[in-house]
């Protein structure tokens, strides 16, 4: 079924883009960015309905990579009910944004810059997705890093933005770290980085009970995964990265890259499944990181910060979700996550579009008369985030409460009360910014179609993606949970509570936030500066790296003991030369005799040894 | 030994022919030159100046070989000696006609058959430009240093160009050696179009003979002896002998490039009709010269054309009864058809370079190198790799 | 007459090695090569090596030793003066010690190769063009490919060095 | 003797001979183009050896070998002469121990 052109099509673009970008129309660079993409989602459709229902999975081999000793690495690429899910969230939403992107980049500079690192992402995503072993999941993984480390720093000249670049990468790395100790774990204990092979082996060791070798794996596994999915502790870099693009934070940073660490612990389900402590910590894990994230979203002003800590702790419902056991469901979240989180973004984009710029809720108010579309969108991806009925979030978040249910009561009602805080700033963010009065200074006005259109196809998206039953669809590969409508109504019903505290605080009784806010000071500081945790890192963990850089590696270390080597080496040589110059007299002849008599004494040598017989 | 004998017969034979027909080829051009300009050219010595080349054999033989003071006399006399010599030697693999058998000898009509003839001729004609940028330098003097140095740096240069125009007939033909070359140009194409390589390679025959211009210093590429700049160039100081043999070297060279021309693209001494017809056109050429000759004879415009003119007719004549009667003998008729096709086919390249030098005019330096490097390089390259391509795609 | 074809030549290539040596102009030193070169061309030819004695001439004489005597011209370069500072004891001894090498050397190769295997003019003819193009474009491929871009870089390298800005 | 094939060794004697020729030049000579023309007599030497080991072996690959040295001869003369000719511009000289200043 040729899956690697899938991934190539972007790649194409990439180049083309990439290298002559700067010269072509912008016609033309849309033609290439849209049209490989387009390809891409089009070919990934005909493969999908080719391949049927995906009993098994669909494996093609290309080359082999890497071949040392009994290690042999090859590149293949394979397609089972899981990629499949993930292949059409990616060319789709990717796609969407795509299309967005024309509308809302159209007055920036470096526009082919973008459009060239969006498909080279969307290239590294698609090899992430299609893997068949871990190396080349991990290049993937490193290279969607790359293109999110790009993209943040798009607005380069901004030293906030290449700060926040830089965090990006450099807290990805610890994660990655963990993932490639995985790695070599994997490569020692199996012998082996394709996935059916590992996979099969995990599944005939017994379940571990204390912490075995698979506990050690998955633990490091898990690192990876709350690196690049923005879990705690490295969930810091996430909300820093909205200084990129809007577009990019919708598809980089919400819809498709930072669930790679879902889909990673959904894909080594069965090294998870087979060690408990690490399911656990998956678990425990996501809901702490639900939890924090959604009451830091509470008090943020900054329209794209409180989506960010929403992706943030929507995150964390899919490992909950993944934790427990329900893999599926975390999956499923994960889809309709990427339907109505990009949808969030994008509507963000759209009004910061809209304001030229402008960001802070404090600024907005009363937009609904200015762009009815953007508003209206916006309102179906907040009631399907907020699980309202029958919308695609109060499937899919209720499916893994449920399971939550079946592991630990606890966790569903702390989980339930992270759903009721999500409505409230959710709703928070739309009542500030959509109804009242305007309060900025900016001349509100509707986004093009460009724009619009795709915000519309994702809120048919947001509402109606909970009737495609993924759990249905994976259940060959994870067991679907069971349901329990109690539950789920009860989490709905607090979702729908926060939705009318938003009401309350932000439209029927606008001073009361001001005064719960001032009446909780403490409290109320305490979100607001996000518990302090970036101050936190700072002190304990960059600060004493960089002083220990500063003093120890660089003027003990470096100056000292490797200059001091080196400048001793060649103080000597220098002392040897001085003496030995004298032989390089510049006279060529004399060279030439020093060579003649060498190859004579050569010669003789050969002579003496009895060469010459 | 009686190879041995074979071929001092041979190499006499050809010798003896061979210098003649340079000396003669020195009034021909004279005489040519003469009537293109409108002049009569020379006429005192014998008939027509027929005798003119032998006088000036007498006067540069006997005449005082002058050695300025300030040459460096080794190099000074050797560089003509040098020159004549390699330029005579190229004739020894050159055939001249096919296998013939004279009572109980059978032999080849020429002096010595390399498989690698080809690549002799290209070895001894590259080696050439020693004797005339020796005698120019040797010479110590400005004008004749220049016009060496000319000569070396436009030999270099057009020696590709020629090197690639003749490796598109090998690559035709498979072979390296004339005789294998004249033999693949045998036959015809639907019968009368003859299989001769200049049809296929029109390109490569006219490189071949502008760089032919260019290695034998003619003009339009006579740089090295350019008269009105350089005083006669590379042989200013020479006088006598050596002057001469300077000029010989010249012609012989001359002789070569048109003879290794009509080997290799014009089909040696292949007829260019099929076989009965060929036979009658040597027959019908002196016999109409004769006639013409004759009918002038009858009214003559000079008083001495009352008896040259028909003694030349009836040489003519003779020569015709020759060929007729050839067509009975079968010997005579193998070495006189091949003869008479071979040497035609010079003459008449030797006569384009004579009326080329009566009408164009000398080339700059520049334009000189200009040409062999920006035009005649890539298109012989060009045509190579065009000969090539066909040849490989038309190979079993 | 193999033997007296070798030693005329070879006399011939000795005589123009040591002129190419002691002869004070570089005209008279590269006439000398050209003089060596067309007798190991007659060598080559003795041993089987047509096309190679023809490259010899082609190549090497008709084309690099030309290119030498267009820079000799080219520069006028004059005779050497003799020698500052340099002692006739070095010469004499140098002159000496060559004769000595060149003894040994000798005396080693007689030693090693068995004087009954001998040369006869005619008896390999295996460096024919043929033989030689059809080993160049088989076996010997890439180093041929690769000899045609070293060509073209020194084509470059010689347009460069001989521009007039530098 | 005449009329006996010549032995080998003679022809190795030869070009072991004119390689020796060939060192003398190139350090007893002091004019670059003649130093450099030592150089071409090694290489034409060694040729020699080529195609006697050849001719021994009934192999062509001598030849090619020697035909690769003379293509590498013929580059490297090309850069050679180009570089003297340079030299010659900016110091006016060809002697070879005049262009020292390559050194400590």
């Amino acid at each position: 079924m040729a899956l690697w052109l899938i991934p190539i099509f972007p790649f194409i673009g990439f180049l083309l883009n990439g290298l002559f970008g700067r010269r072509l129309p912008k016609a033309m660079i849309n033609l290439f960015a849209i049209g490989s993409v387009f390809l891409s989602f089009l070919w990934a459709v005909r493969v999908l309905l080719g391949l049927g229902a995906l009993e098994t999975k669909y494996v093609e081999h290309y080359f082999t990579w890497i071949q040392s000793g009994n290690l042999n690495i090859s590149i293949d690429f394979a397609v089972d009910r899981l990629t499949a899910v993930m292949l059409m969230v990616v060319t789709g939403v990717g796609l969407l944004i795509h299309i967005y992107s024309i509308g809302y980049m159209s007055d920036e500079g470096g526009y082919y810059r973008f459009f060239a690192y969006l498909n080279l992402f969307m290239f590294f995503m698609l090899v992430l997705v299609l893997a068949q072993n871990f190396l080349l999941l991990f290049v993937g993984w490193e290279g969607v890093g790359l293109c999110s480390y790009l993209l943040i720093g798009f607005y380069f000249l901004e030293q906030y933005a290449t700060n926040a670049g830089n965090k990006a990468f450099i807290v990805n790395r610890i994660g990655d770290f963990g993932f490639s100790l995985a790695v070599f774990l994997i490569v020692r204990q199996f012998g082996s980085l394709d996935f059916t092979k590992v996979f099969d082996a995990a599944k005939t060791m017994p379940v571990e009970s204390g912490a075995g070798i698979l506990t050690v794996i998955s633990l490091l596994l898990l690192v990876g995964a709350t690196g690049k999915s923005a879990q705690i502790p490295l969930y810091v870099w996430l909300p820093d990265a909205m200084a990129g693009p809007t577009p990019v934070s919708a598809l980089i940073h919400a819809a498709t890259m930072v669930t790679a660490g879902v889909y990673m612990t959904a894909r080594s389900a069965a090294l998870f499944t087979h060690a408990p402590i690490a399911m656990d910590s998956v678990a425990v894990i996501g809901l702490a990181t639900a939890f924090f994230a959604a009451t830091i979203g509470l008090a943020q002003t900054d329209i794209k910060k409180v989506f960010a800590y929403s992706t943030v702790s929507q995150l964390g419902y899919m490992f909950l979700g993944a934790g427990v056991g329900a893999f599926s469901a975390g999956i499923f979240h994960l889809m309709t996550h990427a339907f109505f989180k990009a949808l969030l973004f994008l509507g963000a984009g759209a009004v910061i579009h809209g304001l030229h710029g402008e960001q802070d809720l404090r600024q907005m108010g009363g937009l609904f008369k200015h762009m009815r579309i953007t508003a209206i969108t916006l309102l179906c991806a907040s009631v399907a985030i907020s699980g309202f009925p029958f919308t695609s979030g109060f499937f899919s978040k209720d499916a893994i409460l449920v399971a939550a249910y079946e592991r630990a009561p606890w966790m569903y009602w702390v989980g339930v009360l992270t759903a009721g805080m999500t409505a409230f700033y959710v709703f928070r963010a739309w009542f500030l910014a959509f109804t009242g009065e305007y309060r900025g200074h900016a001349h509100p006005h509707e986004s093009p179609l460009v724009m619009t259109g795709p915000l519309m196809l994702l809120a048919l998206l947001s509402l109606g993606g909970g009737f495609i039953n993924i759990p249905h669809w994976l259940e060959p590969m994870f067991a679907e949970k069971p349901e329990n409508q109690v539950l789920a109504w009860t989490s709905a019903g607090v979702g729908l509570l926060g939705i009318a505290l938003a009401y309350l605080f932000y439209v029927a009784r606008p001073g009361l936030a001001d005064s719960v806010a001032s009446s909780m000071s403490g409290l109320y500081k305490l979100i607001y500066n996000k518990y302090f945790v970036d101050e936190f890192y700072s002190a304990t963990v960059v600060q004493p790296v960089v002083d220990g850089s500063r003093t120890v590696l660089w003027r003990g270390l470096d100056a000292g003991v490797i200059d001091g080597l080196v400048n001793g080496v060649g103080i000597r040589s220098r002392g040897v030369g001085r003496i030995l110059r004298l032989l390089q007299s510049g006279n060529i002849r004399s060279y030439a005799a020093w060579v003649v008599l060498g190859s004579i004494a050569v010669l003789l040598a050969i002579g003496l040894a009895g060469g010459a017989r | 030994m009686n190879f041995l004998i074979l071929s001092l017969i041979k190499a006499a034979i050809v010798a003896f022919v061979l210098l003649t027909a340079l000396a003669y080829l020195q009034w021909i051009e004279r005489k040519v030159i003469a009537h293109i300009q409108l002049r009569v050219g020379p006429y005192r010595v014998g008939p027509h100046g027929l005798l003119q080349p032998l006088a000036d054999v007498v006067k540069l033989i006997t005449k005082e070989g002058v050695i300025p003071s300030h040459v460096n006399k080794l190099f000074y006399i050797m560089a003509p000696w040098m020159a004549v010599v390699l330029a005579l030697i190229s004739i020894a693999v050159i055939p001249f006609g096919p296998e013939i058998t004279v009572g109980p000898v059978t032999t080849w009509m020429q002096l010595t058959d390399l498989n690698m003839g080809i690549l002799f001729v290209l070895a001894v004609s590259s080696v050439g430009v020693y004797g005339v940028a020796l005698g120019g330098w040797a010479s110590n003097n400005k004008y004749s240093l220049l016009g060496g140095l000319r000569s070396s740096a436009q030999m270099i240069s057009y020696e590709l160009p020629l090197g690639l125009a003749v490796a598109a007939p090998l690559l035709l033909a498979n072979t390296l050696s004339f005789r294998e070359m004249v033999n693949y140009q045998s036959g015809y194409w639907l019968g009368f179009i003859p299989r001769w390589n200049v049809i296929p390679e029109i390109f490569g025959f006219v490189v071949f003979l502008i760089a032919g211009f260019a290695e034998t210093n003619r003009v339009p590429f006579d740089l090295p002896e350019a008269e009105n700049e350089l005083v006669a160039g590379f042989h200013t100081e020479y006088s006598s002998m050596k002057f001469a043999a300077f000029f010989m070297a010249e012609y012989a060279n001359m002789v070569t490039v048109t003879a290794v021309a009509t080997l290799l693209f014009l089909g040696g001494w292949q007829p260019p009709f099929p076989e009965p017809y060929s036979d009658f056109v040597p027959i019908v050429v002196f016999a109409f010269g004769g006639l013409i000759a004759l009918f002038h004879g009858m009214q003559p415009a000079r008083r001495k054309d009352k008896f040259t003119l028909p003694a030349a007719g009836l040489l003519f004549l003779g020569i015709a009864a020759i060929f007729g009667l050839s067509l009975f003998v079968p010997v005579l008729k193998a070495i006189l058809m091949a003869l008479f096709w071979f040497c035609g086919k010079i003459g008449i390249l030797l006569f384009l370079f004579i009326w080329v030098r009566g009408t164009l005019p000398r080339f700059r330096y520049d334009q000189l190198m200009r040409f062999a490097w920006i035009f005649l390089f890539p298109l012989s390259m060009l045509n190579l790799f065009v000969t090539g391509l066909v040849v490989a795609l038309t190979s079993k | 007459m193999t033997a007296l074809i070798f030693f005329i030549f070879a006399g011939i290539a000795v005589f123009c090695g040591v002129s190419l040596v002691v002869q004070r102009h570089p005209i008279a030193s590269a006439l000398s090569l050209i003089g060596v070169m067309g007798s190991l061309a007659v060598l080559y030819l003795q041993l089987g090596g047509e096309f190679i004695a023809a490259a010899q001439m082609i190549v090497y004489a008709g084309a690099i030793m030309v290119l030498f005597v267009f820079v000799i011209m080219l520069l006028n370069a004059g005779a050497e003066g003799p020698s500052i500072g340099g002692s006739n004891l070095a010469k004499y001894l140098g002159i000496f010690l060559l004769a000595a090498f060149l003894g040994v050397i000798s005396f080693i190769i007689q030693a090693m190769l068995p004087p009954t295997e001998g040369i006869s003019f005619g008896a390999w003819r295996g460096g024919t063009a043929l033989e030689i193009g059809r080993k160049l474009f088989t076996t010997y491929l890439l180093p041929f490919e690769v000899t045609s871009v070293l060509i073209l870089i020194a084509i470059l390298g010689a347009i460069v060095l001989a521009r007039k800005e530098i | 003797m005449i009329h006996n094939p010549v032995p080998m060794s003679w022809y190795l004697i030869l070009s072991a001979i004119l390689f020796g020729l060939g060192v003398a030049g190139f350090i007893y000579r002091r004019n670059i183009i003649t130093v450099f023309m030592s150089i071409e007599l090694m290489l034409n030497a060694v040729n020699l050896t080529f195609i006697t080991f050849s001719y021994k072996l009934k192999q062509v690959d001598g030849h090619i070998f020697s035909f690769f040295v003379m293509v590498v001869a013929a580059a490297e003369a090309a850069v050679g002469l180009a570089i003297i000719l340079t030299v010659f511009k900016n110091r006016e000289t060809l002697m070879i121990d005049d262009v020292s200043s390559m050194k400590y």
